[in-house]
């Protein structure tokens, strides 16, 4: 026995689909309505993650469970943030901000450091050798940092010898975009075939 | 407060961390001493080993129970009787509860077997439906009894504060008076470990005080031990059946700060057949039982490893501080020219002329984002020029506080260019916080007003391709520019002009001219150059000589 | 009109067309190519291989419907190589969309393999925040989601009696439609020292090779190919996993067919639209110089 | 009142950016502590603004009816889909027929999302097939070198990354090289270093390039200069 509800379901989301779907076409009024409705969904949706997620277990748990108060202070600042939409109230919602930005710039600044910034320019400094193919790998490597940095080099105009560096620098710059852009390709194709497998495996009834 | 005075504040603050080291002797060829971890809870021990080892030599570290660890863990005459206060409470409260779950438990499995089968059977629909509604109400009757008991011991948790920490410490208590009493008194500290998994991080030699062992150095291991194995006692008699808590089979301990402890470490030579399998008959084999001596670990004031860190944020930000307040008195600065910038006003004169209006974007993420930054930067720019040209500017928003800032930004760019009057609040606007439902609403929007210039500034994830050809469709010019480098190439193939990464940035700076982001631009310039510098020398070093890693040890994170 | 016009002013709904159907006819009538492997993707695999069994894997599930034919399944076949090794599975989402896929996955592969909640694998849920609920999970998990998915207090659950925070996990990794894979690298994998994949969209693969080359990474894998080469690397393993349901095995690896067959239209229309490019530049020069 | 709007916020950023700095480079139990309290908070704070969207999602469709602007009546669409999604999750009795709690595999709440949210979001997504492949069509010409160089860098990785690409390689002769055999086409070993070696590096010289942005950005929130995040007015 299948259960009605999926049954059901499962033919809303197909004619969902295929509205959506209809926008390659053209613009048009079911397009619409599927594009509204899924709004108002998603809100809906994200609502109700983050009073379950986040609300609920942070703040009214702790304060009926754990009986511990201090989460009303940040609940207070979050309170400040939704004041955002009265002007004469917004400039409240700068203490949460500036407790929030600013608390985080330093948080990160030092792991933006280690975790990123130095292991990547440690491991472009890697000593040579293991034979001949994965020593000219590395001068590629180091040629194409390089010359990426100079391209994104600011204060010299790309003129003379500055302007060839950085001229290696954008084909290394276009390379790597040409393999993103393949790949990209691979991706979107991708989520088409799930959704065609959808619509197909609903029809055969599976 | 002057922006001097912060710096000087910060640089005080900075001072004010006390620097030490500390360390306690130990036999010739091991090494002991304190490191820094968060809870000054670990111990580093290096010492030389003849040959190289291999996967097959084992060893572990052992530590000697002694009273100040005793004492340590010793729970107090009153969190005694709250541990046992709350323990007779939950098993009073629990008892019957559980043995009405487990019954409940059974008959729910059954009515689902039984549902289970009547669907396999091909039972009539009555037949089955009568067993859905069984099975439904044993499954209530069962989460019931199972979220009753949840919160009981939720209750539990919070009656004895932090009640698990408390019995813990216990437990924890429990095994170290054991062992004690059994005269066994050295208890291991850190599982068996085959002796070629020790070692640092890469190979580094002695910088900025910090000395860790160098792999390369084949004779010295390095090994760090932060915490006890405590195996729990009760494990296998005393299930806790009467509280329903379960149980563990053994608990990590952090090592305790300020307490000396006594260090041993066994070695294990390779057994013929596999050596952590006593099934296979082998077994470690004993090899040599060393004495480490002594040591306390110590929290210390500032990790040291942490040094080239510390070193590299400070030089980075101070570079970057400097150009800008230099900036402040000369906002000249040279940058270079952006190709695309000068088709911004191309595209606005177009709008005028064909009367239609122009569409900025300012990219998905949230206000906190330097791109955004940057796009609300350029919009205050774009917008100015609109109100001088009388075209009309829409602005759709995922974030609804990059929408109130927007606004402003707009709202001032228009009062700058004289037309306060012209602008128009609502055509800013904010539409979902969901990625795809925003897209939609966007290529919605481009289709049916076909703005005549479109600009996607900020950052884009994989909606990117999705405007751009919709904007593209529709023959609108488009200026893009983002650094989120996935969604470059898209750009580049669909859109007439494409500010690569950083060019983004620096074009709100080039055109706003204002001294913090020229400065913070020049000051990564020179940043630029140092990194650049650094791979350039480090490079020549190598051709010199393989050896000289100077410039990669300082730049290598621990 | 010639051919050469008529080409480069191709209606893009044509173009449509074919790519509609290239997808639709290689999954009514499959060819079934063979699979081949990379080196990325088989260090994933090789690494969760090579984890003694019991030992605990983090799983970051940070995506939502949108990428869920590329990333659903490889969260299916990861889960089920975790629990054919009886890891413990640490599993929770950074991105708000994302709860509600994981459930079904490991609900699903945990009732397959016996496994039960709060023992076994425990669902941590989502919470907002990104890099603030990765940072707090580095000093405990238990403290960052003080109840799992179900509402349910992680404190008391057995599989966080040994295991605190990230560093006592044996393995992250980081299932990731969008730009989280930095997030962990930086506040987690990198500080606490843990080793670390990433399985992405095929978007930003090519993206995390500069940590891939540098080690922070010990694997990739790319998109639904990515999710198919897993499929056969455990499928090769663990033969009995072809028979464990079909809806964990092969899932990608059904869609390969339909893959090759649109890249290989998408090669050769940019092919042929290049050729008509030319020979109509060709064209426009000759009758400059003729006019 | 100005010192309350202006200069307190930078004030709170100014400690608040430097005790977590600093935080990092002390390692004791109250810098941990520090560190946790800190990321609870913000969890809490994040968790709100996500109520701010909403609210303004609201406003501005409310207006859209009220002030009935062209296709206003779409507008009741998205407030009833919002509407019925919170009347699913916060409903304090049971739906017949659902599972009890809002949030459980078989809940109203569920079943909307599996059956309306997933697949429009999923379709959505997958339409950037057809665009691309269009875009690909219409757009990727070989213009310049850099265009060309994208060009068969994408097409490369196109070829190779899939099944296809393998069967191709094995079709094609194989020659001796330093005692190893490699095929004349080779797209797993292309592939491979194509995005090992020049995509890798050029990535590396971008990011690099985005670390120092962040730092400085960081750098500036600290101090103060950097104040958009505020937003603007008195």
């Amino acid at each position: 026995m299948i259960p009605v509800g999926e049954v059901i379901g499962t033919w809303i989301a197909v004619g969902l689909t295929l509205m959506m779907f209809s926008f390659i076409y053209k613009d048009n009024p079911a397009f619409k309505f599927g594009e509204h409705l899924y709004l108002g969904i998603s809100v809906g949706y994200y609502v109700n993650i983050q009073y379950w997620s986040t609300i609920y277990p942070l703040v009214f748990q702790q304060m009926q469970q754990n009986h511990n108060y201090w989460v009303l202070i940040p609940t207070l600042l979050g309170i400040f943030i939704l004041l955002r939409i009265i002007p004469s109230l917004s400039w409240l919602s700068r203490m949460s901000f500036a407790l929030y930005i600013g608390g985080f710039a330093g948080y990160s600044l030092p792991l933006i450091v280690h975790s990123l910034l130095l292991p990547q320019l440690s491991q472009t400094l890697q000593p040579y050798g293991g034979g001949v193919g994965p020593v000219i790998n590395q001068i590629i490597i180091l040629l194409a940092v390089f010359s990426t940095l100079i391209y994104f080099f600011f204060s010299l105009e790309h003129r003379k010898t500055v302007g060839v560096i950085s001229r290696v620098g954008i084909v290394f710059i276009m390379v790597s975009f040409g393999a993103s852009f393949g790949y990209t390709v691979m991706a979107r194709i991708s989520l088409l075939i799930g959704r065609f497998q959808f619509i197909i495996d609903s029809f055969r009834g599976q | 407060m002057g922006m001097g005075k912060r710096l000087l504040a910060c640089m005080a603050l900075l001072l004010l961390l006390p620097l030490h080291a500390y360390a306690v002797p130990a036999p010739a060829d091991v090494e002991l001493s304190d490191v820094a971890n968060d809870e000054g809870n670990a111990v580093a021990i290096s010492w030389d080993w003849d040959g190289s080892p291999t996967e097959a030599d084992q060893f572990s570290v052992e530590l000697r129970v002694n009273d100040q660890l005793l004492k340590h863990f010793e729970l107090s005459q009153q969190e005694m009787q709250t541990l046992t206060d709350a323990r007779n409470w939950l098993s009073g409260e629990v008892g019957t509860l559980l043995d009405q779950r487990s019954s409940a438990k059974a008959e729910m499995d059954q009515a689902q077997s039984d549902l289970d089968q009547s669907i396999i059977d091909k039972l009539p629909g009555s037949e089955v439906a009568g067993l859905r509604r069984t099975y439904w109400q044993k499954y209530r009757v069962f989460r019931r009894l199972d979220k009753q008991i949840a919160a009981l011991q939720a209750k539990f948790a919070a009656r004895t504060y932090k009640g698990e920490d408390l019995r813990l410490k216990a437990l924890t208590w429990e095994f170290l008076n054991e062992a004690m009493r059994n005269g066994g008194e050295w208890i291991s500290a850190a599982a068996m470990a085959p002796m070629a998994s020790v070692g640092t991080k890469g190979a580094r030699t002695d910088l900025f005080g910090v000395n860790a062992a160098r792999r390369n150095d084949a004779g010295r291991l390095y090994f760090t031990v932060d915490s006890i194995s405590v195996p729990n006692p009760g494990t296998a008699a005393s299930d806790d059946s009467s509280t329903g808590l379960e149980q563990f089979a053994s608990i990590p301990i952090n090592l305790v700060p300020d307490i000396e402890y006594q260090l041993r470490m066994s070695t294990y030579g390779a057994a013929e057949s596999n050596p952590m399998d006593p099934a296979a008959g082998g077994g470690p084999q004993l090899a040599e039982q060393i004495s480490l001596g002594t040591v306390t670990p110590r929290g210390n004031a500032f990790d040291k490893s942490k040094t080239n860190n510390l070193v590299f944020a400070l030089l980075f930000s101070m570079i970057i501080l400097a150009f800008i307040i230099l900036a402040r008195r000369n906002p000249n600065m040279f940058i270079r020219r952006i190709a695309g910038l000068e088709a911004v006003d191309e595209a606005i004169g177009r709008a005028t002329e064909m009367g239609k209006p122009v569409m900025y974007l300012t990219g998905l993420q949230s206000l906190s984002e330097l791109s955004t930054l940057a796009a609300i930067n350029i919009l205050g720019r774009v917008a100015g020029k609109i109100a001088d040209y009388e075209s009309d500017l829409i602005v759709p928003n995922r974030d609804p506080v990059v929408q109130t800032v927007a606004q402003e930004v707009v709202k001032e760019g228009y009062a700058t260019a004289g037309r306060p009057d012209a602008y128009r609040e609502d055509n800013i606007f904010f539409l979902t916080d969901d990625q795809f439902s925003f897209t939609a609403a966007t290529c919605g929007i481009m289709m049916r007003d076909k703005p005549a210039a479109i600009f996607l500034m900020g950052y884009y994830y994989a909606e990117s391709l999705l405007l751009a050809e919709t904007g593209a469709a529709t023959g609108a010019i488009q200026i893009a520019g983002t650094d989120a480098e996935h969604q470059l190439p898209f750009f580049i193939v669909t859109c007439d002009y494409t500010l690569i990464g950083e060019e983004l940035y620096a074009a709100s700076a080039y055109l706003s001219r204002e001294p913090m982001l020229l400065g913070s631009l020049k000051g990564q310039d020179i940043a630029k150059a140092l990194m650049m510098a650094i791979i350039l020398l480090q490079a020549i070093l190598f051709i010199f000589n393989g050896e000289w890693k100077f410039f990669k040890d300082m730049v290598t994170p621990l | 009109m010639d051919f050469v016009t008529l080409i480069l002013n191709l209606d893009r709904k044509i173009i449509f067309g074919c790519v509609a159907l290239l997808v639709v006819w290689p999954l009514l009538v499959p060819i079934q190519m063979p699979i081949g492997t990379t080196p990325e993707v088989r260090s994933i695999f090789s690494a969760i291989d090579a984890l003694p069994n019991g030992s605990d894997v983090m799983i970051a599930a940070d995506y939502d419907p949108s990428s869920k034919p590329e990333l659903q399944p490889f969260t299916y076949s990861l889960l089920a190589h975790c629990f054919e090794k009886d890891h413990k599975v640490h599993i929770l989402t950074l991105w708000p969309g994302g709860p509600a896929l994981i459930q079904q996955a490991i609900e699903e592969v945990g009732a397959q393999y016996g496994k039960s909640s709060g023992t076994d694998y425990c669902f941590l849920g989502y919470k907002p925040g990104n890099a603030a609920v990765v940072g707090g999970l580095t000093n405990s998990i238990t403290g960052t989601y003080p109840t799992d998915f179900y509402n349910r207090p992680t404190a008391n659950m057995p599989i966080y009696q040994r295991v605190q925070r990230v560093k006592d996990c044996d393995y992250i990794v980081d299932i990731a439609a969008g730009a989280t894979v930095e997030v962990w690298i930086a506040f987690a994998s990198a500080p606490e020292n843990v080793p670390m994949s990433a399985a992405c969209t095929a978007v930003s693969a090519a993206g995390y090779y500069p940590y891939y080359q540098a080690g922070q990474l010990d694997g990739i894998s790319g998109g639904m190919k990515g999710s198919a080469e897993y499929d056969v690397l455990l499928m090769d393993k663990y033969p009995n996993f072809k028979n464990g349901g079909a809806r964990i095995a092969g899932n990608a690896v059904k869609g390969m067919d339909a893959q090759s067959a649109v890249h290989l239209f998408i090669v050769l229309s940019i092919i042929l639209a290049n050729i008509c490019y030319f020979i109509a530049n060709k064209r426009q020069r000759e009758e400059r110089r003729n006019a | 009142m100005i010192f309350l709007k202006r200069q307190l916020p930078i004030i709170i950023a100014f400690v608040a950016g430097i005790m977590m700095w600093i935080r990092y480079y002390i390692p004791s139990e109250v810098s941990t502590n520090l560190e946790d309290g800190y990321l609870e908070w913000v969890r809490i704070i994040v968790g709100f603004a996500a109520i701010l969207g909403i609210l303004s999602l609201l406003q501005h469709h409310m207006l859209k009816i009220r002030m009935k602007r062209p296709g206003f009546a779409f507008s009741y669409v998205t407030i009833a889909a919002f509407a019925l999604m919170m009347f699913a999750g916060f409903a304090p009795f049971n739906f017949p027929g659902f599972a009890e709690k809002n949030m459980e595999t078989g809940s109203l709440f569920n079943w909307l999302y599996e059956f309306t949210f997933i697949p429009m979001q999923a379709t959505m997504f997958s339409v950037l097939a057809f665009f691309i492949a269009s875009a690909a069509f219409r757009a990727f010409r070989a213009r310049s070198m850099e265009a060309t160089l994208l060009l068969v860098a994408a097409i490369i990785m196109m070829v190779g990354r899939v099944p296809i690409g393998d069967l191709i390689s094995n079709a094609t002769p194989t020659f001796m090289m330093f005692g190893n055999e490699y095929h004349f086409i080779d797209f797993e070993e292309w592939t491979g270093w194509l995005l090992n070696v020049p995509n890798a590096a050029a990535k590396r010289g971008i990011l690099l390039g985005v670390y120092l942005s962040q730092i400085a950005i960081s750098i500036r929130i600290i101090f103060g200069i950097e104040r958009t995040y505020m937003g603007g007015g008195d």
